[in-house]
């Protein structure tokens, strides 16, 4: 039995030296409390470590922990999304004066996030309702405790008790739906619930309710309308660097959970070999207008409300729910072809997601403030950073030749090949009027100018310029040579127990 | 017999669970939760689950609600009348509510659940054995999971909860 | 017809010179404005050498349009190859230029106007390094469209011209820039966005035989998308005159509307180039539109043939609104460059009705009447940009008599006001003539009613130079100085072209006359309908 | 009367929506958590009863501790951050910490 | 290629090369510049006349034909091509020299009246260019470079009317001549367009030969005669026919030679000339709405000239009559006559112009020398007597005055006479006796206006004595082309039959074309039609020496002896007199409807473009806004509504929206739970 244990654990390699790294870093903190230097090599080490373990275990293919967990392609591809994002927020918390500030509570600080990276990486392989469930509260807690971590700024605070309150409220629901669908099919194993769905039940209206009351949490995780309302809130309020982490890799990891939860579920798994990887729903749960439904509500209010937005770091939050609305369009064409597409979407959202808040968090080390009207004149200032983050605008916008436009143009493709043109409309409508609202940072950058005529320079150490370019390079590289990108995805697509 | 027994508990548990709701005194909502962690559990035993009833009497009572009851003394004045705490949007949520228990009800009663809806024969058998055995086998990644879990909300807790010092 | 340096081909020097350019601009201190100014206007200059050669190269008798055997200049290398995995198909991308008779003239029109830009920017002063970098950025943009026969290199050359472009106006741009730049860019991204669509439309409806593996897979080739027979049964965009195939041509089209632009897409025009440096007015007037019709003849007329028909109307409607409404408008304009503006609204106008006469005449007059209109339109703004420069007004009634104060300059805006007119023995006449003949033909009431527009266009032309030019000079304007040699050198070039062209049309007919022959067979055959002869 | 499945749900059910009423109405955090921990008893009944009614499996009983649990550890976590907000705004009212909005 | 035809590219070409070394090169020429231009058309004139005398002793018409743009593709099995090429016949050769002489006579003549010119070089390029034009409409074989040409010269009397154009009026008169030209032009291209659609060629030999063959536009016989009258549209235009006549009077604005060059014999002369090739296309309802567009012009253009006080706008006038007559000689059939008219006015119309123009000379002189601003130099009110003091001027202006009077022994009265002639066969043929009505009303109104404006210039007493000293003879440079006009203007030149046009040169080698009209659309056959002319031939004379000499004497009685008071029937027909004088309100009518409805509607869509469309895009993005703040605030509205289930409707109706994000963390929770209402809705 122990052997089994043994044997299964060193199937989760990388989420154990994760663990083993998060200890550390608490025991490390108990002894040097002041120490940040260590405390973030020792995390990217960590880090590293378990990206390596990762890359090495890429191809793997099977369930471990009587089938609790699955160590298949598309966990292994988001779990390298979600390490990646965080070796990336841990040396932006190593430049953040927000951080920085928190010297004292920096041991905390690592191991939360570190935590959270554990949860999310638990959530992507979790192919059973209870580990979903587990998991989800995993990395939420630590997020909301992260969320609230600079103690000392009201906003702060504010964001952790509202992503508390929310979050509880939101896994709650999903709890309570997790134990419906329980109650239909006397298993919480995501295959076994699978079986029994395909035999056919009479339950419609409790599946539905439950498969709705499970989209309650999901919704939650990945901010889709209209379970949306806390993201701007505890986006703006959290530090920059949680945002971004919870921009990404939170977003990351709900959307691995919700496209196996959904995929595993409710896929009449006998259907096979429909054109461009298809497939189709168990009868019953046609839960595909509800998704698209929630995609075009998702992007278009993400967009629309935007478009009002001073703050700089609250316009990224409603950008970031209409981005969600972006990739649920992938997952509305429910085939092979449409997850690959999210997939992509998701590391074209990583570099340049973390881009625009890695430079608003610097910008806002130097300028104190997130507001627009902070950004004028930054393009003569700081020209590098501004080019930058203007890239990486113009990426989120979705126009070639950067990720962003990759991202969005797989995410089309696999609509189009569905037939599904009008959603397709609707989102590169969207598309169009999210670009007013980024080019306003861009042209508060460039085009304006500063009232307080400040124009000396604002400087950078080198060590930021090279995270910086670390994340632009891959932007603009990947909107041109998205090959391995694609091939990459598309070998990812596969779950356990699914062809 | 059973029935009796069942009806009290689940009389107990709604009619406090009600207090907690409704109750504009905390201190108040905060006993009556007591009585409705008791209540479930009772239904606990009922269904055969009498591990579970001690757990939920150790960690509700014992742990959250003592947690809870903290929380309250902490963050309110027991003498001053800030202890009671009031209500909003409450014709909205009456609204969402019952819609919620419309729905739920009408869940209850059309679905077809997995095996049979007739109550099976009571064992004697404690489940401890094989809750234990289980933890170890099948759950023990959750198990394993749980205890990081616990030792996230230690922490995270203590930082959060941790007084500034004044500079 | 090859021609290869460094054995990189000639059109890949072409497209990416000026980013070679932009990297050498990028990298001199910003102080450095003369070196600046000369690594653009060299870069552009060996542009504009390398179109000579290409068009001295370049084979008269080779159709291009749909086959691949007869574009010019060709490259073709795998881009992007993703091995099929099955349920998704191979994803294949080829960076694939050609050039044939429709492209031509473009190529060398493009290359020409941008070392126009260069020269015409030398008074820049603000930040000047981004300026010749964003402005050599936009010439490889604008490059890659006119060579792309591959669809999806063709929508990234596309999408990168908007970026530059927004930044020219919005930062270098006049008191209403902003808004002029952002209109301008969601204006344009509006029509991309739907291009993408059609895009990926055809993608899933077009597939090839791969010759290195043998299997069939999709494809972004434009001239794969031509040939009917490449259609998978079944696929959205098969058969002929289905609905699907009309919203994809409308959708393609509303993309190039915008761009050309086509009534009642093109209000951010006046703005865009009143608000826009005069090197930038120049390239959007001299380049910009030509994309629009440009694709329609790349794209949207051989893809959808049978939409095209069944469209023809509509689209010479559209032409004779155009040429019509614009002439009108820019009658009422009191703002010389507004005034440039709609002329070009009017102009176009006669580009689209000469296409969609669907015969010779109207195909090859549209086509030529985009090159003359790049050259006629880029003289007139860069004539109000001299002015401008000088006297810091365009208001039209702010002037008059200088013909006598700087008759240098009048005499070029002679040339091109004339050439505007159409008047014969320059360039303009023989393009709006053969557009009015071809589409006469097709259209007969609508061609007649378009060519009230020659009058209209005398009438405000005439009444600009009346109010600009003639008449008494205004006593505060008696320090203005004649043009210098630097804006003699852009301008006389374009006089040059307009006034040989004018007088030996066939120099461009001969590269355009077998292309537009294919094109216009290719179109009124596949969609088994003949109009017209 | 035989005492069926239902019965427990429907007690699950009720607890439930007194929960969600609890949360959606009390201004005071802490009996917004109280409604919070309702909701996840209710859930917890639900996987008892379910786990009892139907093929005996443990699984849902395992449910049901591993949400205790988590209930426990969420409840910790709760606290604090509610005694933090005490310190920062000395209210624990929900409606009024609502600084961050458009 | 045959040898004539380099002589004729000489003709064309010489000009061009004056203009060319003039624009480049005139400012280093300064005032030698009239003399080189002047020696290029000097060459040109002696080219022409070899040419001519050469042509005249042959039959054959020397053709070349070359290919200019090949499509490369074929229609109906034709190739397609656009071939130009040039043609010389009997036609052209008398074109060109009237064409060489006139201009070369104006070159002399503006030696001296444009000596002190600002733009003294760019006048003589002017004359260059234009003469270019001029001659390339007269050799050209087809209707594309007769197109080119044809606006060449709308280009080129563009420069000259505005040759002083720091004057608004100058730079107005250019401008409408322009453009007023421009929709006749407009006409003309959609005509060249029927011809080309329909025939793949536009040379006229091919064009003639294939209606020959009895191909018609759209198998129509409407669209022939549509193709011939919208053709004849560019004449209206250039030879100023009614209804776009309006240009031509104010085209005096330019410098008097100019007047005489392109108003009276080149010009203008080119509509005729367009008809004249146009001849044998054109179908006998073409003919008729041609020939009254003349008699109407000529008519119109009458009365008007006979109460203007502008010595040049009185001649523009006439001018603009005689050009009627000639279409109506055309029209009606007269074709050797309408020509010959062409040709002999272009003589005496360049003589009264310069003849003017030396009198406005001699005032313009005397005027500055007494340094008066105010009196108007060509206002024949303040001259008076000048007989004595310019008696050469006087006795040139005298001949052709005679001759456009259509006196006998005149070359007018040569082609008047067979005009009317015509129009007399005309009426017998086809019952139009309207036309010979105004014909013969136009003679006499000709000979009274002609006589009114030579009596009182040149008779009588001069109203300022003190001006009238300082008036003197011009010089010779003047005075010498007004010699050879008025030699131009006996009869002898052009046939040697004093009474008799029929018999001379001009009608036996400018004989009547073969018509290519099928037989049923024709005219009356050629021949039959020659045969009544004679019949008409005296009984024309007899009635137009009659009515000739009404005129001429109504205008003694009334200017010279003072019988009759001008003053008093002025008064009494104020209103006639008042329609008259404001030419038929004309430009106001054109002002008020197609000026101002072409501005205003161009203000009116510039507006429309502004607001309405530009309006619609921000009004999308207003919209765009508007949903947004709905959409955003719609939580607000639907939560507040909600917490006030009562004031929700109220509340959707517009009160006061609020903020999207209340900020507070249950509002968030019920709208996430109603969000799951409606998913939950949509599901069931």
């Amino acid at each position: 039995m122990l052997e089994t244990i043994v044997n299964n654990l060193s199937n989760i390699m990388p989420e154990v030296i994760v663990t083993v790294t998060l200890c550390v870093v608490l025991i490390v903190h108990l002894i040097d409390r002041k120490n940040m230097q260590i405390m973030t090599l020792l995390s990217i080490a960590g880090l590293f470590a378990a990206f390596y373990v990762l890359t090495e275990s890429i191809g793997t293919n099977n369930s471990t922990f009587s089938g609790m967990l699955s160590v298949d392609p598309f966990a292994i591809f988001f779990k390298i999304v979600i390490v990646f994002a965080t070796i990336v927020v841990v040396m932006m918390s190593r430049f953040s004066d927000e951080i920085n500030a928190e010297y004292r509570t920096i041991g905390e600080y690592y191991f939360l996030l570190l935590s959270m990276c554990l949860g999310m990486m638990f959530m992507v392989g979790s192919s059973n309702l209870l580990m979903m469930y587990l998991t989800l509260e995993m990395s939420s807690l630590s997020s909301y405790v992260a969320s609230g971590f600079t103690r000392k700024a009201k906003d702060s605070s504010e964001a952790s008790l509202k992503y508390l309150l929310y979050g509880a409220f939101s896994s709650g629901v999903m709890l309570y739906g997790i134990s419906i669908i329980y109650g239909l099919t006397g298993t919480l194993d995501l295959v076994g619930i699978n079986h029994v769905l395909m035999q056919g039940s009479s339950s419609h209206l409790a599946l539905i309710t439950a498969s709705i009351f499970i989209l309650v949490g999901f919704g939650y995780k990945i901010s889709a309308v209209p379970f949306h309302y806390w993201t701007p809130d505890v986006y703006e309020g959290a530090p920059t660097t949680i945002t971004a982490f919870l921009s990404v890799a939170s977003k990351a990891a709900g959307f691995a959970m919700m496209m196996r939860a959904f995929k595993v579920m409710f896929i009449d798994s006998s259907v096979l070999d429909l054109p461009a990887g298809a497939w189709t729903l168990i009868s019953g749960v046609q839960i595909q207008n509800a998704l698209m439904i929630l995609s075009v509500l998702t992007m278009t209010l993400g967009n629309l409300v935007a478009l009002w937005q001073d703050n700089v770091k609250r316009m990224l939050a409603y950008s970031s729910i209409a981005q969600a609305g972006y990739m649920l369009l992938g997952l509305v064409v429910l085939s092979n072809d449409g997850f690959s597409a999210v997939m992509i979407y998701f590391v074209v959202y990583l570099f340049m997601n973390l881009g625009a808040f890695y430079v608003v968090m610097l910008l806002a080390n130097k300028t104190g403030s997130e507001h627009i009207d902070n950004y004028r004149g930054i393009g003569k200032r700081a020209p590098l950073l501004s080019v930058a983050l203007a890239v990486f605008l113009i990426s989120l916008t979705g126009l070639p030749p950067t990720a962003g436009f990759i991202g969005k143009w797989m995410i089309f493709l696999s609509l189009i090949n569905a037939k599904m043109i009008g959603i397709a409309v609707v989102g590169v409508l969207n598309s169009v009027v999210s670009l007013y609202y980024y080019i306003r940072i861009i042209r508060n950058m460039f085009l304006r100018d500063d009232q307080t005529e400040t124009t000396e320079p604002i400087r950078f150490p080198l060590a930021q310029q090279i995270l910086l370019m670390s994340l632009l390079i891959p932007t603009l590289y990947f909107g041109l040579f998205f090959n391995q990108l694609i091939e990459f995805a598309q070998l990812s697509v596969q779950m356990f127990g699914m062809k | 017999m059973y029935e009796i027994i069942f009806y009290f508990f689940a009389f107990v548990t709604v009619a406090s669970a009600a207090v907690v709701v409704f109750s504009r005194n905390i201190i108040y909502s905060a006993f009556a939760l007591l009585f409705t962690f008791f209540g479930v559990a009772g239904l606990y035993v009922l269904l055969n689950a009498d591990f579970l009833a001690i757990t939920q009497l150790m960690v509700y009572v014992g742990g959250i609600l003592v947690l809870l009851l903290f929380g309250v003394m902490l963050t309110t004045n027991t003498v001053s009348v800030d202890i009671k705490s009031g209500s909003l949007n409450v014709f909205p949520a009456v609204t969402v509510v019952a819609a919620i228990v419309g729905l739920l009800t009408g869940v209850f009663w059309t679905s077809e659940w997995f095996m049979s809806s007739t109550m099976g024969e009571l064992t004697s058998q404690t489940t401890s054995k094989e809750i234990g055995n289980a933890l170890i086998t099948t759950h023990v990644l959750p198990f394993e999971i749980a205890s990081v879990i616990l030792l996230v909300a230690i922490v995270g807790a203590a930082m959060m909860a941790r007084r500034e010092r004044v500079k | 017809m090859e021609l290869n340096i460094l054995n990189i081909g000639v059109l890949t020097w072409l497209t990416f010179l000026p980013i070679i350019g932009m990297v050498v601009v990028l990298l001199l201190p910003k102080e450095q404005k003369t070196a600046i100014r000369w690594t653009s206007l060299v870069f552009t200059l060996l542009q504009v050498v390398l179109a000579c050669m290409v068009f001295a190269k370049f084979d008269r008798s080779l159709a291009g349009v749909n086959s691949a055997e007869t574009m010019q200049f060709k490259e073709l290398f795998s881009w992007i190859n993703v091995i099929s995995t099955g349920w998704f198909g191979s994803i294949k991308i080829d960076y694939f230029l050609g050039i044939d008779g429709i492209s031509m003239p473009m190529v060398f029109l493009t290359a020409l106007i941008s070392c126009i830009a260069v020269i015409s920017s030398w008074s820049i002063e603000k930040s000047i390094k981004g300026y010749f970098a964003l402005l050599l950025l936009l010439d490889t943009g604008m490059m890659g469209v006119f060579v792309s026969l591959d669809f999806f290199l063709f929508y990234v050359f596309w999408e990168v011209m908007l970026l530059p472009m927004y930044f020219l106006i919005g930062v270098w741009g006049g008191p209403r820039r902003e808004y002029a730049a952002i209109k301008f860019f969601l204006y344009t991204l509006l029509g991309s966005v739907l291009l993408l669509l059609a895009m990926l439309a055809l993608y899933f409806s077009v597939s090839v035989i791969d010759p290195a593996t043998g299997e069939k897979i999709h494809t972004f080739n434009m001239l794969a998308m031509m040939n009917p027979a490449n259609y998978d049964a079944g696929s959205i965009l098969s058969g002929v005159s289905t609905t699907w195939r009309y919203l994809a041509y409308i959708a393609i089209f509303i993309g190039f509307a915008i761009k050309v632009p086509i009534f009642p897409f093109h209000t951010w025009l006046p703005d865009a180039h009143v608000e826009a440096p005069t090197a930038i007015s120049v390239i959007l007037a001299g380049v910009l539109l030509k994309m629009g019709t440009y694709g329609l003849m790349r794209i949207g007329f051989p893809i959808f043939p049978d939409a095209a028909m069944h469209y023809l109307y509509p689209l010479a409607f559209l032409g004779f609104v155009n040429i019509i409404y614009g002439a009108l408008c820019a009658m009422a304009q009191k703002d010389f460059k507004k005034l440039i503006a709609y002329s070009s609204v009017s102009h176009m106008g006669i580009v689209i009705l000469g296409m969609a006469a669907m015969n010779t005449q109207g195909m090859v007059g549209g086509m030529l009447q985009m090159f003359n209109h790049g050259t006629i339109t880029a003289m007139l703004f860069l004539i109000v940009g001299v002015i401008y420069d000088r006297a810091h007004t365009r208001g039209l009634d702010d002037f008059g008599g200088l013909m006598n104060k700087m008759p240098k300059y009048s005499g070029v805006m002679m040339i091109a006001f004339f050439a505007a007119i159409g008047l014969p023995g320059l360039s303009g006449f023989i393009s709006e003539a053969f557009s009015f003949l071809g589409a006469f033909q097709t259209f007969r009431w609508l061609t007649i009613a378009s060519a009230f527009g020659i009058v209209l266009t005398a009438g405000y032309m005439l009444w600009t130079l009346q109010r600009v030019f003639l008449g008494t000079l205004p006593e505060k304007w008696n320090d203005l100085t004649d043009i210098n040699g630097r804006e003699l050198a852009m301008l006389i070039p374009l006089a040059i072209i307009t006034i040989v062209l004018g007088i030996f049309p066939n120099l461009m007919l001969d590269v355009m006359n077998v292309s537009a022959n294919t094109l216009v067979d290719l179109v009124k055959g596949s969609a088994g309908v003949v109009t017209g002869n | 009367m035989t005492i069926t499945l239902t019965h427990f749900l429907l007690i699950s059910a009720i607890l439930f929506s007194l929960g969600m009423y609890a949360v959606l109405t009390r201004r005071n955090a802490i009996m917004v958590l109280m409604g919070v921990e309702l909701i996840l008893n209710s859930a917890n009944i639900n996987f008892l009863a379910f786990s009892r009614f139907g093929d005996m499996n443990i699984e849902g009983q395992m449910a049901a501790i591993f949400v205790i649990i988590l209930a426990a550890a969420e409840a910790a976590i709760a606290l604090a951050i509610v005694l933090n907000i005490y310190k920062r705004f000395h209210t624990v009212n929900v409606d009024e910490i609502s600084f961050l909005k458009d | 290629m045959i040898p004539e035809l380099n002589i004729a590219l000489a003709i064309l070409f010489l000009p061009l090369v004056s203009f060319l070394l003039l624009i480049f090169f005139g400012k280093r020429f300064l005032n030698r510049s009239g003399h080189i231009a002047t020696t290029f058309l000097g060459i040109d004139l002696i080219l022409a006349f070899f040419l001519f005398f050469s042509k005249l002793a042959t039959e054959a018409v020397w053709d070349i034909t070359v290919t200019w743009i090949d499509f490369h593709t074929m229609v109906n099995n034709i190739p397609l091509k656009l071939d130009i090429g040039i043609m010389v016949d009997n036609l052209t050769t008398v074109m060109l020299v009237v064409v060489t002489l006139i201009s070369f006579l104006v070159h002399v003549f503006s030696l001296a009246y444009m000596k002190d010119d600002v733009r003294y070089s760019r006048y003589y390029a002017n004359l260059g260019i234009f003469t270019f034009s001029m001659l390339g409409i007269v050799v050209t074989n087809n209707y594309l470079l007769m197109y080119v040409f044809w606006e060449l010269v709308g280009l080129s009397s563009y420069l000259l009317i505005g040759h002083w154009y720091e004057k608004k009026s100058a730079s107005d008169a250019a401008k409408k001549a322009f453009i007023v030209n421009r929709v006749g032009d407009l006409g003309f291209f959609i005509g060249i367009m029927i011809v080309w659609m329909q025939y793949s060629t536009l040379t006229f030999h091919g064009i003639f030969t294939a209606i020959g063959s009895g191909v018609l536009p759209y198998d129509s016989n409407a669209w022939l005669t549509a193709a011939g009258l919208l053709i004849f549209c560019g004449a209206i235009g250039k030879s100023a026919q009614f209804p776009l006549h309006v240009w031509l009077p104010d085209a005096m604005e330019g410098p008097t030679p100019v007047s005489a060059l392109i108003h009276a014999a080149t010009m203008v002369a080119a509509g005729v000339y367009l008809v004249a090739r146009t001849f044998p296309m054109l179908t006998a309802d073409a003919l008729m709405v041609i020939a009254y567009f003349g008699a109407v012009t000529s008519f119109i253009a009458a009365t008007i000239a006979i109460v203007q006080n502008d010595i040049k706008k009185i001649l523009a006038y006439s001018t603009v009559s005689q050009l009627g007559y000639m279409v109506m000689g055309l029209g009606v059939g007269a074709f050797s006559a309408g020509v010959m008219h062409l040709v002999t006015h272009a003589a005496f119309k360049a003589g009264l112009f310069l003849a003017s123009g030396s009198v406005i000379y001699a005032m313009h002189r005397a005027l500055h020398h007494l340094n008066d601003h105010h009196t108007d130099a060509q206002d024949v009110r303040s001259m008076g007597g000048l007989k004595s003091k310019m008696p050469v001027t006087f006795w040139t202006m005298t001949m052709f005055t005679l001759a456009i009077s259509g006196v006998p022994l005149t070359s007018g009265f040569l082609s008047k006479d067979e005009i009317l002639a015509g129009t007399l066969a005309y009426s017998h043929f086809t019952g139009h006796s309207l036309i010979p009505i105004v014909g013969f009303l136009v003679a006499g109104l000709t000979a009274f206006y002609m006589f009114r404006m030579l009596i009182l210039t040149f008779m009588g007493e001069h109203k300022d004595a003190h001006r009238f000293e300082h008036i003197h003879e011009s010089p010779k440079a003047i005075i010498i082309p007004l010699m050879v006009l008025a030699t131009f203007s006996f009869f002898a030149f052009f046939s040697l039959n004093p009474i008799s046009a029929s018999q001379g040169w001009f009608f036996e080698k400018i004989s009547y074309p073969a018509v290519v009209v099928p037989e049923k659309l024709a005219a009356t056959p050629t021949e039959e039609f020659v045969e009544e002319i004679h019949h008409q031939h005296t009984m024309a004379m007899a009635l137009s020496v009659g009515v000739s000499g009404l005129g001429i004497l109504i205008a003694f009685i009334t200017y010279f002896w003072k019988k009759i008071s001008a003053d008093a029937f002025e008064r009494m027909l104020k209103p006639l007199h008042t329609f008259l004088y404001r030419k038929w309100f004309f430009d106001e009518l054109y002002d008020a409807t197609v000026v101002a409805g072409t501005v205003g509607l161009a203000r009116l869509l510039a507006w429309f473009d502004n607001t309405i469309i530009d309006g619609i895009v921000n009004g999308a993005a207003w919209l765009t806004k508007i949903v947004s703040v709905i959409s955003g605030k719609f939580d607000t509205l639907v939560v507040d509504g909600m917490v006030n289930f009562t004031a929700f409707f109220t509340g959707m109706m517009g009160q006061t929206v609020q903020k999207v994000q209340t900020g507070k963390v249950q509002t968030y929770m019920i709208f996430a739970i109603i969000g799951f209402m409606v998913l939950l809705a949509l599901y069931i």
